[in-house]
């Protein structure tokens, strides 16, 4: 049991918060605009250039080789500095492990670096109309041709893909083939014939996903990620991240916490002391949590069904330390403000990457061994 | 001791519901139905009809998210201009003019009316939309932009004084109380419209080969939501009939705890759909959490409640 | 809408008022307890003497006829005046309807008066080990003898069985038939040869309830209540009688609610003030909705699963209301008081007449008409 | 950075486990294995451990639902002594003598022990069991019960002083933080005892022709059991290794939070048999309620975590 990080550590967070402290923007407009889109892939690419935008990753695709401990340290950091939420999100922490695990020499070093740079934005397509929690639904399909695929179908609440450049998703390319077998994963461009995105207004009002309906896209056998009838295998590994370590780390809920305390203090209000508090521990246990887990997993541990117990408790989390800031903000709490956006965000918590109804039956099924439900 | 809606109220619902299901402009449909007047005494043009007829026509108006400054329009303008006789003022609201009434510091932006009044400790005005006016905040913008995009709301300059001195003050006090408890009804109006909307989903959607609403999980979130609107009911109409701080507070309290309930298992058993614009749900997400703080806060009337049960004036704010 | 009540009700509650606060005694001993017992069974004695035990039966069986909301304001009089709990509760709330509908008049002339005397009091044999929430799974038999019926069989969780004179239950008449079917509504003497009651200890250590075993225990015809083979159907109005409106009065949440207040006084905690207002104004509801329910009763209409809706709302009020107390309670929370023993009382709540499960089953089926989960 | 157990302190919970499963006197077992020497110092026939070893004893001892004063003998005591130099006391201790330290206002009462101690303000007595000194309250007798059987609460006199001044005080807040980061960890070893046996019933009881762990309302309750103690337990690891009052707090606080939570869900999934003594999930439940108010209510630990966060002594006690 040890909490103190070495030297190496230290330095490394102290240059990520120097230059976190110097070139953070301002508030930038919504990801979800046209403008903010623009203006979240500039200071990514700036990020890029000074090396932090992809900590984890090899040097060679534009990283720094950190270890867990390390990157979470530069998530601290981060989000302790007020820098923008990760336009890049989806391709960095839910494409590239794939790819990682997955891919092709050829496809890494095609792929990576202009992700890193912000230069090739991505998309999700999971989900379709008929499959949101039960993926095994899916309907889309790809057929094989010349030289590669040719793609048609529907999804839907692609996440960024109104503004991304690229996107990927499982199509079935075995007709015959029952729920999780036949299916293929699939990279394909949002801006090649035959696709035709539209953007879905979010609760904010901004089109922060959209549904993309594909009519014979072609996309080169380069484009295929794993084996062709593979692709349930292999998305299962970036839905594991999806969940897990990446996606949220403990530094964004560490930040809103200490944010939260902050509002307290301008007026105290005793009625309110308790679920501030209960905030701050919620935000300090999962990140001592995620300290449990990067030691597992540096001494050779998986993550697996675990990672549900972190998702379930991270949107909860998120929930509340939003909830309570509302509550604080009294009369004032409707107006647009950081908080309410916050808040508007955290509701879709407990919905994407896996509802946490799914995530409770996981938690249920898998680590508790409980008997599978009927369904 | 006859604790239910006469049979003229539960048709007046009945006639409110299937007027306003058949409309896109809802608010000359309720002029014609006679809602503006329904507080207005009957010597000023109006029906002089009992607040427990506001709390019937709120909960419509809330299930099928009207938007407009509606608890200042009904329920604490009539009252208002009535206990500081203001005839001509009433006349006007009878027939229809919306008005927006701003009462800091519960209420301290007003929303988009034809109308605008200030009520500050014991003097009422007239008043004008203005930019924000302390200047160390957000930068000014009028109308500012509420998470509900119906609501556009605005900060106020007083300009003619109506009437001033103690007997503002307590109409004022009247005047809160009554725009609570319809905010209460309307609050429980938008929380039965996204249960019913929930539970139509949770029949029609399927999932891993079964119906939605056969799943346990789901079934037992419904169930609680509808136990919490069932209990809230009638608090609001008890709080209809006895009109005291405590009862009015404690049914807004109930009611704006079961809309956000219920408003979270709504969005959490549509799944991303429920996330949309385009799809119904949001009319009411959005609306309810801008409820959830108009007209007082929750601690503001937990405040009240505990005021009134303990009999001494221990509130925090 | 109108809620103030006319002179009649208003002298009627007077009048119950006076007499109870006269006659109240001081705190009892548990009524799990042999000595509780015998003081309950004595505070139950005077209590009908007054004619007060049983208010809204017919005056030939001891009652005063007084109607719903009379039985209501006696019980909100009952508990103001912090009047012991009912031992008498099986007979009179879950027992006595029954008879009023399925009975003969034999038996209503029979059993009716000495019930609402304390001089026979009865206990509940609903659940067996096997069918506990799942009563139509009952394996207790009963076969036809000269005059009569023989009952073998296990029952358990028989509340008050430890201490408490005769029982009712189902009991299996048709070997072949299944589940609901073939079940038959017995009354049995606890004293009769052939039966063993094994006192259960609960949480506090007393004998709250029982295991009865039953060897060939010989019932005459007299004491079957409705016709052989109809006991499901017989049983099923008992069970809206248990969770409904008679078996827990919105009166004795009225007075906890109202001591919760008091406590609070005491040392007015800021941070526990929310958490006293709700349950207070949960109290209140409960009231509220109750005589919502008493006023659609009388005008013709019926209880059904609406009963499910009180069920849910008051088992969970009283155990807000007893964990908000012991949260105020501070370091002496633990030591025996009346908080402590209503908590653990309260604890049994949800449990107790068909699980909040079951309930909530019933709601989302019966009243949200939502298809019928897999079971 | 190495956040995790060493294998020699996993294999010290393994043996206590072993132990304590086979064992119906579990005291003797303890001191055998040296329990009670952990936290004193090597020079007085102590094991000169670390709180991180307190930490994995009781979360075992929680999880047997060993009775006895752990939290005064096993962490307050042995620290309490060590700052105040009591090397005799610290032997005893170190062999095995249970004992068991009153600290007004939030450790009013001992439990019954060999030996007891009474801290109040700056002085650090012996002391004796004595009947409730005050006489407007409930009616005097010692032992008092509580809801937790195992546990005989006793009032006590002081009798001769051991030490004074206010180096008692800084050493009565060091012994307080580490009762209650004991208190914390038996918490949740109770709480992870009855999820376990409640999976397990879950697993062999049948209803309505399949096993109870099958239904997703179970399954869901379960789960969010595992995530509140998963969440937990880390933060008392950290607590272990700071000691500051706001970690030993937080980890408190949460702690207590998660075993209610766990316990309610526990009794509720077992029904009617989870209510009785003879059944062991009885033991957990009234040890939890019991320990709920323990070295401090949630208020109190609540209070010093936002203390320390805004860096003001605003608490309300």
């Amino acid at each position: 049991m040890d909490l103190t990080l070495d030297a190496e550590a230290r330095a490394f967070r102290a240059e990520a918060t120097e230059w976190l402290t110097e070139h953070t923007p301002a508030r930038l407009p919504s990801l979800d605009t046209a403008e903010g889109f623009a203006a979240h892939r500039e200071w990514e690419h700036s990020l890029a250039q000074a090396r932090w935008s992809v900590v984890s990753w090899p040097r060679e695709f534009g990283g720094r080789e950190a270890n867990l401990l390390h990157w979470l340290l530069f998530e601290e950091a981060y989000y302790a500095a007020g820098a923008p939420a990760r336009v890049s999100q989806n391709g960095i922490f839910l494409l590239a492990p794939t790819l990682f695990t997955h891919g092709t020499d050829e496809q890494r070093e095609r792929l990576l670096p202009p992700m890193a740079r912000a230069e090739q934005i991505w998309a999700q397509a999971w989900s379709e109309p008929e499959a949101g929690s039960d993926l095994a639904a899916i309907r889309s399909r790809a057929r094989q041709t010349s030289g590669g695929w040719l793609l048609s179908g529907q999804k839907t609440w692609s996440s960024r893909a109104a503004f991304a450049d690229r996107a990927f998703g499982l199509f079935r390319t075995d007709p015959d083939a029952q729920r999780h077998r036949g299916l293929t994963y699939f990279l394909f461009d949002l801006r090649a014939p035959g696709v035709t995105v539209r953007p879905i207004a979010q609760l904010d009002g901004e089109p922060g996903f959209a549904e993309v309906f594909l009519d014979e896209v072609f996309v080169p056998d380069a484009d295929v990620l794993g084996q062709p009838g593979d692709g349930w295998r292999v998305a299962m590994s970036t839905s594991a991240n999806e969940r897990g370590l990446s996606l949220r780390s403990p530094g964004r809920f560490q930040a809103t916490a200490r944010k939260l305390v902050n509002l307290w203090q301008q007026n105290k209000n005793p009625v309110h002391r308790d679920r501030v508090v209960d905030a701050w521990i919620g935000a300090q246990s999962y990140r001592l949590h995620t300290l449990a887990t990067v030691t597992r997993l540096s001494e050779g541990g998986e993550l697996g069904a675990e990672s549900s117990v972190g998702k379930l408790f991270w949107s909860e989390l998120d929930l509340s330390l939003h909830e309570t800031a509302l509550d604080l903000l009294g009369a004032e709490a409707e107006l647009d403000s950081d908080w309410l956006r916050g808040w508007l965000f955290a509701l879709a918590g407990p919905i994407y990457a896996g509802t946490n109804e799914i995530q409770r039956t996981v938690v249920a099924e898998r680590l508790l061994g409980l008997p599978r439900s009927p369904r | 001791m006859r604790f239910a809606l006469t049979p003229e109220q539960s048709q007046f619902a009945k006639t409110l519901h299937a007027a306003l299901e058949s409309t896109k402009d809802p608010w000359p449909t309720l002029v014609t139905l006679g809602v503006p007047a329904l507080l207005i005494p009957v010597e000023h043009g109006g029906l002089g009809a009992d607040p427990i007829d506001l709390v019937v026509a709120m909960e419509e108006l809330g299930h099928h998210a009207v938007p407009g400054p509606l608890a200042d329009t009904l329920a604490a303008l009539p009252t208002l201009l009535t206990d500081l006789e203001q005839p001509e003022l009433l006349t006007e609201l009878a027939t229809g003019t919306q008005a927006s009434l701003v009462m800091p510091p519960h209420t301290p932006l007003a929303l988009t009316a034809s109308r605008y009044f200030h009520l500050d400790q014991n003097t009422l005005t007239t008043a004008t939309p203005a930019p924000r006016p302390s200047p160390n905040s957000v930068a000014p913008r009028t109308p500012l932009s509420s998470v509900d995009p119906e609501r556009q709301l605005h900060h106020l300059t007083p300009t003619t004084p109506l009437a001033q001195g103690p007997v503002v003050r307590a109409a004022a006090a009247r005047a809160f109380n009554l725009a609570t408890l319809a905010t209460a009804a309307q609050l429980l109006g938008a929380a039965r419209a996204m249960l019913d909307l929930t539970v139509a989903h949770a029949k029609a959607r399927t999932q891993f080969g079964h119906p939605v609403g056969a799943f346990q999980a789901v079934q037992h979130r419904l169930a609680d939501a509808h136990v919490a609107l069932e209990l809230a009911r009638p608090l609001t109409h008890a709080a209809a009939l006895t009109r005291t701080a405590r009862d009015v507070s404690a049914a807004r309290v109930a009611a704006a705890d079961a809309a956000q309930r219920t408003a979270r298992t709504a969005l959490q058993l549509h799944g991303a759909i429920g996330y949309t614009r385009e799809y119904p749900l949001s009319r009411w997400l959005t609306l309810v959490r801008a409820l959830h703080t108009s007209w007082g806060t929750q601690d503001h009337h937990r405040g009240r409640v505990m005021a009134a049960l303990t009999e001494d004036s221990w509130t925090w704010d």
